[in-house]
């Protein structure tokens, strides 16, 4: 579930980041405090670990791709504020070296994947394991707990992607970022992780735990005392003031209402009479003035460059590729 | 005290392998293998005018946001062809390299937006995705330019806590251990699968625990490695140079100005 | 039986070996000599074609070794099998539960009755003195007891050619010596022996010519 | 300096020192020899606090090294600051991206200004002739060029006890004389040098007295 660049808008990018922030001081702090020193490391563990899992993934219809994320794991076996930490760095490495999640949302994907959802997750795990007892129920917990904490994520991801279409468009209503409403967007999220993602990272969560278990490398995990209703607190205020920050920034009271949302549903089919032309491309070439050249010029140097990268990567096919390893 | 050579190793061995197909197993056990050794990190290469890291992250900042923020066509064209411009400066093999994600996200990106493009937003559509295109040609140029020694160094400038840094080492370090150790796994067991495995599961199971244990090792020798050579908790990443900062930061403040110029705030 | 032909390879740029040609044949003894970083591992990872030339041709008794060929399943197990390979880093050569099972794996592959294997087992462990770590697992060794087991299962599987990349690292005197008598052994009945190493005085002892890699990886003949 | 009273290790049941006792002072160069699986590396993994003894007292100057001393953070990083340790197995030693980060790793630890650091750096990639390898990851080296950035790293340390095992092992026969001269330079200066190794021929150049482990994992001293 990753969020590409500019599927969000800079706002909610923004303020995504703003939210986050603050979970991640906590558990840095938390951490220095909690895990003794030799195991730092394992840090840098979980987030390689949470990296090659989030290899595997399958785009999915909706804007975004499914894929196990192993945050819940990361949460029951170090805590959940070094769960955050690792699964930070590991969306860190994917946005810089990969492409993969925007570099501007990422705050919002580390919101997602790196503080609801092995947040959510281990406080299920935790609430479950109470009731659910021996190794069975251990087990059981970590698995719902990980498909929970999943769902979770991926439902805050559609409401980032479906709140796109109201609070930002243009003058004549086209949306300038995600283009889904949350009708759209929530069952394209949710359908495929509730059924086949959310039943990845529960299988892999519970297959890895209990092969931890039977290695007994699995330490108890060093934060519990402090977890609970504090975390899940600041949960609920984060996730209730989220949508409010991103409405409050102005542009959209106005349009906050049924008749927009309605026709928003509907999809007037509003751009259809630009018709079909190159230059409906850069609709406003000569906006502030800028001369007619200014734009052809661009334009030349665009083709010139591409031809030359056309160019480039044809000599490369010749040359044999085989060499390296 | 030469003992005599066992008589079956001083004769040469009559074998003749027999057709034999992998088990499902087997072969999806191999591919995951293949996976996890290609699971490198690469490194961009530096030219040899190369800006400090952190200058260019700012840069890479700057262009994204603005590229996120900008209604103007022309703006949008502008961050575009800068970002070809520089693309095509790169030598054929790093150039392909750069592009290839950006055209997996130009493709992945096309693939969601049609339903909404048949819908009659195909303009909102095609801006979007200019935009998707765009930035992620600047943060792939940014990624397989800068050496990734240099990327933590210029984290540390911006202030981010040690404990990331360090995190972002690690996991950075393991990586390439996990995929190196799969990678030396798969040569030991291509080298030495050389018939018919009577015994798949157990072979199998032992591969994985295999990977497991050595990693395992690995990391905690990483450990002691460090331990040894004085580290205590707190981590004291390396800085990158601080070349040529002052042209970047002109560069940064250019594109602001002509944000602002084009986009009508003046 | 081996035959490079200009033979180059490079890792991501930086070249290993530079137009590298040559020719071994059946039974002789070979040593590769050379500074660190001259490319002998290289040398023996395309021999073993675990790396294949980005230019040039190695032929394997007459047959040409490539990613292609080597698809070819039953080719690629009969070439796997007539080459055993001892790697530099012991540490990277073992993945089995514990030292008998390392050994047996080849034979087993081989598809050897339990007996043959059982006596193959026997015999190895007893040439390298492994008897008491039998049933040790393979990555709770010292460093050269790892090596010693390294070696067993190659000898396990009994292949005409033997690569070695330094075997006498890390092993200590006595066991260096029986394994220069057994490898002397080895060289008498016939098999082929490719001996990476920077030991002058054991190179000389165990083979009659030498290939010498230069820093610059390219290589020359030289006699012992 | 070094203080060993009574040591007893064992890996999980399997013993590894047994009663190991001797005494070590400021400045001696020792030799650690003995057959594979005898006790060497663990030795030396319990003079550098990776591995606490399970009976008997380890002193470094003076002060007991336990679990629970070393997780003194201050204290910690004084010992493992005074003792500098290349691995066996150079490929666990390293960790870094560069080599160059890898050599810098301990100054930068000690927190020394970045000109005295870029000093260190530039004279032990002279000395171990590390500089074309500068930029390169650590594990993307051959063999021997890995062993000359795992001393590397350790000199740039500048240790007052040196515990190599097996330092030579890998290195062509150049940088072996190499850093032998190195290493008889810096028992010149003063320095602590303990020595694990098969090669009684180094052992006998470097020090002057060896500890002799036998397979039953007790030591006896020797002169060489
Ligand atoms: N995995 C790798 N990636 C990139 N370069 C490598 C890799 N392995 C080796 N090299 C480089 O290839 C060259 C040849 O390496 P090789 O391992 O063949 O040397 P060698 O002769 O075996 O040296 P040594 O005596 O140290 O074992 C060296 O310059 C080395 O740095
Ligand atoms: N990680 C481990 N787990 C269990 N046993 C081990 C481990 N490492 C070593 N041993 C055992 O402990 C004993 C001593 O090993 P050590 O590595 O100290 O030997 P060494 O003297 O360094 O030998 P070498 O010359 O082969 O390096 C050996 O019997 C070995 O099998
Ligand atoms: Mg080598
Ligand atoms: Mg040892």
């Amino acid at each position: 579930m990753h969020i590409p660049e500019n599927y969000l808008s800079p706002a909610t990018c923004a303020v995504m980041t703003a939210a986050v922030a603050p979970v991640w001081a906590v558990s840095v702090k938390k951490i220095q405090k909690q895990i003794p020193m030799e195991k730092l490391p394992m840090l840098g563990a979980g987030a390689a670990l949470s990296f090659l899992l989030m290899m595997f993934n399958v785009p999915l219809p909706g804007g975004t791709t499914g894929h196990a994320v192993g945050g819940t794991l990361l949460a029951i076996l170090m805590g959940p504020n070094a769960a955050c930490v690792s699964v930070s760095v590991a969306l860190l490495l994917q946005a810089l070296l990969f492409g993969d999640g925007g570099v501007l949302s990422f705050g919002a994907n580390c919101f997602n994947m790196a503080f609801v959802l092995p947040f959510a997750g281990y406080a299920v795990f935790c609430g479950l394991k109470k009731l659910l007892r021996g190794t069975a129920g251990e087990l059981t917990a970590a698995a719902i707990g990980s498909w929970v904490g999943l769902n979770a994520a991926a439902f805050c991801t559609a409401i980032e992607f479906g709140l796109q279409p109201l609070i930002s468009h243009d003058a004549a209503g086209l949306a300038l970022y995600c283009p889904y409403p949350l009708a759209v967007a929530i069952p394209a999220m949710m359908i495929p992780h509730m059924l086949a993602a959310g039943v990845v990272e529960a299988a892999l969560t519970a297959a890895l735990y209990a092969f931890l278990r039977k290695t007994s490398l699995a330490a108890p995990s060093t934060a519990r005392a402090t977890g609970g209703v504090g975390v899940l607190a600041l949960l609920g205020v984060l996730i209730a003031a989220t949508p409010l920050g991103l409405l409050a920034e102005g542009t959209a009271w106005g349009e906050w209402d049924a008749e927009t949302v309605g026709q928003m549903l509907g999809y007037t089919p509003a751009g259809m009479e630009h018709g079909f032309s190159f230059s409906a491309l850069m609709p406003d070439y000569t906006v502030a003035g800028i001369p007619e050249i200014a734009g052809y010029l661009v334009s030349a140097v665009c083709g010139a460059a591409l031809l030359v990268i056309v160019f480039k990567l044809l000599t490369l096919r010749k040359s044999n590729r085989s060499g390296s390893l | 005290m030469e003992a005599p050579l066992p008589s079956w190793l001083a004769q040469d061995e009559a074998y003749r392998p027999r057709g034999d197909r992998d088990a499902y197993l087997g072969k999806n056990l191999l591919s995951l293998l293949q996976l996890l050794s290609r699971a490198q990190v690469q490194r961009g290469r530096e030219g040899r005018f190369s800006p400090s890291a952190d200058a260019k992250l700012l840069l890479t900042l700057t262009a994204v946001v603005l590229t996120a923020l900008a209604r103007s066509g022309m703006f949008l064209w502008l961050m575009g062809a800068l970002a070809l411009v520089r693309l095509c400066l790169l030598p054929a093999r790093q150039l392909w390299h750069t592009l290839r994600p950006v055209l997996g996200a130009a493709v992945f990106t096309a693939a969601v937006l049609l339903p909404a493009a048949i819908f009659g937003r195909w303009l909102s559509c095609a801006r979007m995705l200019a935009r998707v295109l765009i930035s992620m040609a600047w943060v792939s140029l940014f990624s397989h330019t800068t050496n990734w020694n240099f990327i933590t160094g210029s984290l540390r400038r911006l202030h981010v806590p040690d404990l990331f840094i360090f995190t972002l080492d690690m996991a950075l370090h393991y990586i390439v251990l996990l995929g190196r150790s799969a990678a030396q796994l798969l040569e030991a067991l291509t080298l030495r699968s050389i018939g018919k495995n009577t015994e798949k599961y157990t072979a199998v199971s032992g591969v994985l625990g295999g990977v497991y244990v050595r990693a395992q090792t690995l990391s905690r020798e990483t450990v002691e490695a460090m331990l040894c050579r004085g580290w205590s908790g707190d981590y004291m990443p390396a800085c990158g140079s601080g070349r040529y900062r002052g042209a970047v930061y002109a560069a940064i403040a250019g594109l602001v100005a002509l944000f602002i110029y084009l986009e009508g705030f003046v | 039986m081996i035959a490079l032909d200009g033979v180059c390879f490079s890792y991501d740029g930086a070249p290993a070996l530079e137009n590298a040609t040559c020719r071994i044949a059946a039974g002789e003894s070979v040593a590769l000599m050379g500074p660190n970083g001259c490319g002998k591992s290289t040398f023996l990872r395309v021999v073993n074609g675990l790396a294949h030339p980005s230019r040039g041709v190695y032929r394997f008794d007459g047959a040409e070794i490539t990613k292609k060929s080597l698809a070819d399943r039953a080719f690629a197990k009969a070439f796997h099998q007539k080459i055993g390979f001892v790697f530099q880093n012991p540490d990277a050569q073992l993945f089995c539960s514990s030292v008998e099972n390392e050994i047996a794996f080849a034979p087993r592959q081989m598809g050897l009755p339990e007996t043959e294997i059982a006596r193959r087992v026997a015999d190895c462990m007893a040439l390298m003195q492994l008897e008491a770590l039998a049933a040790r697992p393979p990555y709770a060794l010292s460093g050269g007891e790892k090596r010693r087991v390294g070696i067993a299962c190659v000898l396990s599987q009994n292949p005409a050619v033997l690569a070695l990349d330094e075997p006498f690292n890390g092993l200590d005197e006595e066991t260096a010596a029986l394994l220069g008598a057994v490898l002397r052994q080895l060289h008498g009945a016939g098999k082929t022996i490719l001996l990476a190493t920077h030991d002058r005085q054991a190179a000389a002892q165990l083979c009659r010519r030498a290939i010498r890699f230069g820093a610059d990886h390219t290589l020359r003949e030289e006699s012992l």
